[in-house]
């Protein structure tokens, strides 16, 4: 699988592409993750879905989507021609549903990889359950794997003692790409009115209050598992998007700078390319899991 | 609908009263079309505690000049550094953002506004008036002293006023004023954006008294371009994004 | 236990309290956790030991200290009649080394509580490793409780993947209070360099980056855990200290916040009374747990 | 020693060249006694990228017009914002910080900066004078248009210059300036201040001809005030805070 260059956008945090287009040419993008599909209509979590935190933010969206049948109908046509790379964010409550989406997006020729979603902090019951457990992660993984034919990446979630060990269940489980890390689960509260910020009280904390956390786990499962990594985690310019490919990363995702600069990933692009020119560098894979550790 | 990511720099800061001030914004380019209704998402930078935009409606647009305007009021971090702009300086907007008010060529209009609320009802009157419509405002502050801008709303329709306190206009809500508490109701279209609480108020009264009526949502925003869904209404269709769906609605769709 | 307000230090952001003395009136505190102790001398990492972060910061310290018995002789008689409440962070590599300290604090007149510190992310053996699996934290809690007569503070580490069950474990080694959280484990790269910053490669994270997270951390052991909690990370102001006396923490520490405003604990003492004024609230205890979850 | 948590108000902001300005700020209270190689810990307000205060010697101290000044060399975020501060600006800084550099009442004493290092010299100068004592100053810069503020060393003492390209003084690092390469050497004691590399060097220099030297080190700090020990460097007594302990060290103690 191929990426014209390693900045890809996060799931959830560029919809399916589309507004983005009013901004800028999505060619220019390595890869696209879109929103997350689930098995059925899901409304999502109740409003309000979002605090604003100290570097960071807060989200409860809660996987609202319409299901993976309208996804296949009415979106995956206006997806297929775009000119890079569109992954399939697969979510679920119930091994049946993540195996269900999984099945479904196998049969569309423009997809070439789904990224399973065992790590959202926000939805009841599934979601981070499955992320948390190596047991339950390699299952999952494993009942995907045997219907999806093509790359199966798996998003791990940070809100774990061991992220290395959550790495190998689902490397065995046959993940081919490992993508990390998904939002730490955080809480806000109004101090005026005593309540939580956010309908469902809890969620998840993303942007670059948590860069430190992300890179860190990056560069543990980088030394843990032979897989390939697509790092995130507050990236927020090309320096960010560098250290997370000296830590590990082949590839990287920007999620919430996209809400703070809606050219974000075009400029984050640019800088790589300068950071390769002015260190001499002669591609951007060069520099995956060099950091100097001595 | 295209939209931009660009530095405006301001060219006016004029404080209207102790919680209000109106920022005026210059394009580094020619403005596109902009709608009465859409929104600005503004990066306060210089503020280490404002990680997110902010959004604020777009007051009036003059497109001569090359300027669009916000009305801001004072809440918390970012607008009040907002407030602390001089010309000169600089300022990243995201914009155009949401749909518009429905904008008849026909018709007897009321646009209802309230406190920060008013802030695209200028801009909509200006529209409205460029299409041969005279709307009449009805516009509510706390008090005398925060009245504001009577005479520019005059220029496009019949104002009237009402103050919480009775020190200007009408006392009470805008629900109390007479030109509201008609009956029949003498508009075809209520057009109204304000505190939550007001909107709920002056949606239900135009219900009651058969009147299509329009609101324009302020819901929390992380992105403001429709994709990180945080800022959704229950609607006859479902969760909706009021910051691409919106943030006007039509109140009869709307499940609040 | 009485604190003369809910405001207190953490251990390592406030030293031995004797340099805050060039900037204010020690008793105006609640408290002060002094810097870890253990059995005996330590250099701690080398240099470099912090690295800056969004709404944070990296410190990899170590535990740098002279020792228990060096504490004892030279530092406990300077502290001793402080008027406030002094607390002594107790660290170390092995049950035995904890277990030291712990008796040797015990014999301290002055001293009425200690706080077990099985969470530093920052030294090789011991530390975090007792924090991060249920069976040893109970393990080293218990043998402390066995030597220490007065009472037993434990402070967790938000490494992991159930705070409640973490939380339960050191209640039932026979904990008395909980404090949490202790930084989490980030790392920080210099993209120019190639290099780590800090010398240890990872560090422990602090500041109002991980506000979020200690939030929730203390709401969800609030409601699975019978203890009193003392709540801290990222705590700024008396907004952010509200916060988390609302999701349950009996008093709160301030760390981080020290090196940004040095004056800062006396200006929260103020703002805590400004608001418990203001919403005519009669005591501080009030508002512990009083978060409104309808 | 009493410390401070205090506004200052910036009285003035000076271009020294592209990269260096210096920045006077005065006290809102009566300025407490202050020792040459002490620091104050800036907070950069405005900055949503500095979460930390930021470390700079003291440069100079005016009792009379109750000022301190700061010598910065633009490298990030922090010093960046700093160089945008306008006379009238508030500044906040903890001072003072740090033991000083010893001050001999007599002998032959040389004053070694580099760059930034320069910064703690000058008042350092000032306050030898009035004990009586003319230091020689030996000063580096990377070239001529970063020569600065000669006259000013001038007062207090002979200043000998040298720049790495040799467009002023005399070309190469100051270890190679014949002031300080003369056999014996006639001082009684040196004091050192810039980067890493020439503070080794320097230090180097006076231990092979015996003479006694003091370096000002600059390592990473979080608080500033002896708390954190982030900031530690090996010495004969273990690991010192360069914040409390230092930043003044005598290089026979250090194991750098
Ligand atoms: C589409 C839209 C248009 C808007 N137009 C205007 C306008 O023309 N003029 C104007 O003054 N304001 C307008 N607002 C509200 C404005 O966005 C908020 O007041 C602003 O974001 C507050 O930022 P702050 O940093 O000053 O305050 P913060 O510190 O973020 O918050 C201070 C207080 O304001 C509340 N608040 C924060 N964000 C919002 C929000 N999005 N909506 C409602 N309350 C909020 C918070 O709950 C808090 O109580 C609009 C909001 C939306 C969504
Ligand atoms: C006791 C002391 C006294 C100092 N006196 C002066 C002075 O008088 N004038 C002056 O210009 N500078 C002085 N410094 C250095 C100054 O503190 C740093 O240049 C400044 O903190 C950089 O902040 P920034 O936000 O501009 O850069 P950042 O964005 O923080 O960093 C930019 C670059 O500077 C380096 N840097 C950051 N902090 C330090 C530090 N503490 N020491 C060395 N390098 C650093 C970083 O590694 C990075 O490469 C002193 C430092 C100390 C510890
Ligand atoms: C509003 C929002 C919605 C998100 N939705 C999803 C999602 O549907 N599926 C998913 O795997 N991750 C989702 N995420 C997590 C992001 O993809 C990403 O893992 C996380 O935000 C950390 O990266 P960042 O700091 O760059 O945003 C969402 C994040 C945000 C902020
Ligand atoms: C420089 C530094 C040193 C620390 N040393 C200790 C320590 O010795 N023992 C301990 O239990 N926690 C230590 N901590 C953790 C703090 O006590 C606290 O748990 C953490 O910093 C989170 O709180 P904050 O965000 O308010 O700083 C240290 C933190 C910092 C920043
Ligand atoms: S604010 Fe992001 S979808 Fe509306
Ligand atoms: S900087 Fe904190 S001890 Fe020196």
């Amino acid at each position: 699988m191929q990426f014209k260059n390693p900045v890809t956008t996060a799931s959830g945090c560029f919809g399916y592409g589309e507004e983005f287009k009013d901004f800028y040419d999505l060619g220019l993008l390595g890869g696209i993750f879109v929103k997350a599909v689930t098995g059925s209509n899901r409304d999502g979590n109740k409003y309000p879905r979002m605090a604003e935190t100290p570097s960071g933010m807060l989200n409860s969206v809660g996987l609202q989507n319409k299901g993976v049948d309208h996804f296949c109908s009415s979106i995956y046509p206006r997806l297929k021609d775009f000119n890079t790379q569109v992954i399939v964010n697969v979510s679920g409550s119930t091994i049946e549903e993540y195996v269900k989406v999984a099945e479904r997006i196998n049969e569309l020729e423009g997809i070439h990889a789904i990224e399973l979603n065992i790590s959202c902090p926000n939805v009841k019951e599934g979601g981070m359950a499955f992320g948390v457990v190596p047991a339950t992660a390699t299952e999952v993984t494993k009942a995907v794997r045997e219907v999806y034919k093509k790359v199966l990446m798996v998003k791990l979630s940070p809100n774990v003692t061991n992220i290395s060990e959550m790495a190998k269940a689902v490397a065995d489980g046959g993940a081919d790409v490992l993508t990390l890390i998904n939002t730490l689960l955080g809480m806000a509260i109004d101090a005026e009115t005593q309540k939580p910020v956010i309908s469902t009280i809890t969620g998840g904390l993303s942007g670059p209050a948590i860069k430190p956390i992300a890179l860190r786990m990056v560069w543990q499962v980088f030394r843990a598992v032979k897989l390939p990594i697509v790092g995130l985690g507050g990236i927020m310019n090309a320096t960010d998007a560098i250290e997370f490919m000296l830590a590990g990363a082949s590839v990287v995702q920007v999620g919430t700078a996209n809400f703070i600069d809606p050219m974000v990933c075009p400029k984050i692009i640019d800088g790589i390319n300068d950071y390769l020119d002015r260190h001499n560098i002669a591609a951007a894979q060069d520099i995956i899991g060099a950091l100097k550790v001595c | 609908m295209k939209k931009f990511a660009q530095d405006f720099k301001v060219t006016g800061n004029t404080r209207l009263n102790k919680r209000h001030f109106i920022l005026e914004l210059q394009a580094p380019v020619p403005l596109p079309e902009i709608l009465p209704g859409q929104f600005v998402q503004v990066l306060v930078h210089n503020s280490p505690s404002t990680f997110l935009r902010r959004p604020f409606s777009i007051h009036f647009v003059d497109y001569a000049k090359n300027t669009l305007s916000l009305l801001v009021q004072v809440k918390g971090e970012g607008s009040r550094h907002m407030g602390m702009l001089n010309p000169g300086d600089k300022l990243n907007l995201v914009y155009p953002l949401g749909n518009s008010f429905s904008l008849p060529s026909a018709g007897k209009l009321l646009l209802v506004g309230g406190g920060a609320g008013v802030a695209p009802l200028m801009f909509m009157g200006d529209v409205l008036n460029k299409k041969g419509v005279r709307p009449d405002f009805l516009l509510g502050f706390r008090s005398a002293d925060e009245v504001s801008q009577v005479d520019e709303y005059s220029r496009y329709g019949k104002v009237y006023l009402s103050t919480d306190d009775g020190s200007m206009g009408e006392k009470g809500f805008v629900t109390q004023n007479p030109v509201i508490c008609q009956s029949p109701l003498p508009y075809d279209r209520i057009f109204c954006c304000g505190p939550d609480a007001m909107m709920h108020a002056v949606a239900k009264l135009a219900a009651g008294k058969g009147v299509a009526c329009e609101v324009s949502l302020e819901n929390y925003m992380a992105c403001g371009y429709g994709v990180c869904l945080c800022c959704i209404t229950p609607t006859d269709k479902g969760n909706e994004r009021v910051c691409i769906e919106g943030p006007v609605f039509e109140t009869s769709r709307l499940q609040w």
